[in-house]
């Protein structure tokens, strides 16, 4: 039988190595897998990339998780690739002091990029960037008149991800904008974990209504973690 | 000398907001950046039927919740609360970009740094040394959306000029705007450069030039 | 007040010209937009490039549908791009008799390229037909290894789709493998126009469950089109 | 001379789709080609859990359903009616070849017209040039399954070998099988060539061998 529910915060960490990249999901404190970063914490795996939308701790707009911060506190992130960093945060300090790189790159493209290694995709073209900072490096190839950006794929070792539902094949629901980032980096994780507010039985999802399909999915623990708090 | 004392008075963020919504039709999708862009929705008729993208997968954002009907789980790009109007819907990071991206929206209004004459638009960064960099959505957005709109103040805070012949700080897209709105004025990119539509009351338009860098033209 | 609905084919098919790529929904005749394929035989475009899963009229395996055929006995299609052709039906008569060009893509190839040009990406690499006839004349280049083609966005002028149920902002439903190519197709079309078994009021559908986004739809004709039967 | 005459029974569509049914261990995720491929599920316990794909967005595909639950709307990839399992869940066609393409799936079966020693598979047209082109989505499930196992007849209706040191057909992919199964054997591909896993009763490895071009090894 299927059973992709693990027991305990130990079993769903379990394996997790040095070196890993780490695709972190959620958008302003809302589908945020807070509690398997707790476990991450704990779990001491260092040397980590971590893959964010925001990695600056600051008051608005797509504030970076505590669990996130905490990592790089604690020196355990080698680099962070997100869509927004401020150099006033701990992780803009972090990476003028030198002690961890970053990768800023737009939001659309940190989707795509996840989403096509997901899909098996290994490059793609895109308009975002081209004539800009972002474009610097990469090759430049002109589609219909316009500049466009060949970007990769963006695998995580892991992806760490919260639903709102789960049944015992690991299919997935969100709740609202708890959407966000956690469907992608489900297909995009090598290993994929999900915490999840609830539990349904096989069957009570309709088949049409779940989002993230069991396949993409390896190891559930429940947490009722309650409601997303406002970023501090 | 204060802008007053020279006969017009300049509008502020809300004045800004409620000028740009002026111009947003009903049907039209629309995304609204963060600052004086996300005031915008304010200011637009609930019986106007705009549908409201952000960033994080929803389309269909209504206004801020009572306090009765608050939804943690439910916040726009800023972060902030807000909720959901019928016929609203949610999808998942990689659908939202290709909303932005594939060209669906009708319209982004984003705030701005700094805007060239050929639409140009600088709204990231003072300087490509940064350690901190803050693009967020605005790249694609900026080559996405069908028409891109800023709003911002006319000039910065020590009175430099924001509309320039040429941006100074790292592009977010090339000659991606089409229309500027300021406190002072509202101005179309054109191929024959920027072309003056509106003006504040009692502002001519010599002391709007003297305070642009970029060569205006009259309507 | 947005509303899509139409209320006749004539306003459904308004506007398509000759020349235009018209992307056909549906898989072994679920999903298929009948109504609207007979709407447009008889509106008459012509010239047209249809994208449609299987081409070839036979008993099995993603059987063409009836309205494709029908145009393209009667001349109306200059080119098919679709993953299945068979010799001994009407299409492949018609390439080998030269009156009409095919191309035949990957399956998935089709459905990423279809996917691609809703999303705004020109081009993406992927290494489904690497090594074979499908490679001939493109670009190839190795990722992890692997030798991967580079494929371009597919967009069409025109999408027809089949749903199950819509509201005036166009926001649709499917119903089980009725989804198929339904909700892709409608990102990539210029002008998207559905058709729908049934109709809801508005915040009928569950936010959550809103499969395609009023966003990408134009226009929606209801049609109580009856169940799918088995091709023939 | 009958091959039964010879002192062994080769096994029919059922036989052949019974015995790779034995190698499908609870847990996987499966795409089962068309043909004898489809036939392989009803091999496949209930009580073993095996969770079917099919290429039109249907994940968790049960039997063929009684005639009281027929449902019009859920058709599999050879376009015949199926039902759903509990857990079972539709995706769109791009997030089906997601699935098949990212390497989601723990094994494809595919038919095929020919194998290679080296894994090369040939199993859609029978020349470069013919006018009709049978792709579908075999490209794609050959290059994305973790695994890609083949099943087919041992020979052609004239006897020819399927099982070559090179394909003469033109290519689904290269290098993508790692196991055959046939009327006759179970070959494995490995780096050394093809191993012999597995023959019907009463078959010898060189009356095998003799059945095929590709050089046979003994597991």
């Amino acid at each position: 039988m299927i059973d992709k529910f693990v027991r305990s915060m130990a079993e769903a960490m379990n394996g997790i190595r040095d070196g890993s990249t780490i695709l972190v999901a959620g958008f302003g404190e809302v589908g945020v897998p807070h509690a398997l970063l707790d476990g991450l914490i704990e779990q001491g795996a260092s040397n980590l990339t971590i893959v964010v939308n925001s990695a600056g701790r600051v008051h608005k707009t797509g504030d970076a998780t505590a669990g996130v911060v905490r990592l790089i506190e604690l020196g355990r992130v080698r680099k962070v690739i997100t869509t927004f960093l401020r150099s006033q945060s701990l992780a803009g300090e972090a990476v003028r002091a030198g002690r961890m790189e970053a990768e800023v790159v737009p939001q659309g493209t940190l989707a795509e990029r996840i989403r096509a290694a997901g899909a098996g995709v290994p490059a793609f073209f895109t308009p975002t960037g081209a004539g800009t900072l972002v474009a610097q490096g990469k090759e430049v190839r002109e589609y219909g008149g316009r500049p466009c950006v060949l970007e990769t794929a963006l695998p995580g070792d892991v992806a760490l991800i919260e639903a709102w539902c789960a049944d015992r094949w690991g299919n997935l629901t969100y709740k609202d904008s708890g959407r966000n980032f956690n469907p992608i980096m489900a297909m995009a994780g090598g290993l994929t974990i999900a915490q999840t507010h609830h539990v349904c039985d096989l069957g009570q999802l309709p088949a049409n209504d779940i989002v993230t399909p069991g396949i993409f999915v390896d190891r559930v623990l429940h947490v009722a973690a309650g409601a997303p708090t406002l970023p501090r | 000398m204060s802008d007053t004392a020279q006969g017009f008075r300049p509008l502020g963020r809300t004045g800004m907001a409620a000028r740009v919504a002026q111009d947003i039709p009903a049907g039209w999708y629309v995304n609204l950046g963060i600052g004086i862009p996300t005031l915008i929705a304010d200011h637009i008729p609930a019986e106007r039927e705009v549908v409201l993208h952000s960033e994080n997968g929803v389309l269909g954002m209504g206004p801020a919740p009572q306090p009765y009907e608050e939804n943690p789980w439910l916040v726009n790009a800023s972060t902030q609360r807000v909720t959901i109007r019928a016929g609203g819907s949610f999808v998942h990071h990689a659908d939202s970009f290709a909303i932005v991206r594939g060209g669906h929206l009708d319209l982004c209004v984003l705030g701005g740094f700094q805007v060239a004459e050929n639409g140009d638009l600088a709204n990231w960064a003072h300087s490509a040394t940064e350690a901190g960099r803050q693009i967020g959505g605005a790249m694609d957005l900026a080559v996405g959306a069908k028409r891109v709109w800023v709003v911002m103040e006319h000039v910065t805070k020590d009175g430099q000029p924001r509309i320039l012949s040429h941006c100074t700080y790292p592009l977010t897209a090339a000659g991606c705007v089409s229309r500027i709105y300021t406190n002072l004025a509202v101005l179309e990119v054109t191929p024959k450069g920027l072309v003056v539509l509106d003006r504040v009351p009692g502002l001519s338009f010599e002391a709007l030039q003297a305070r642009t860098e970029a060569v205006l033209q009259q309507a």
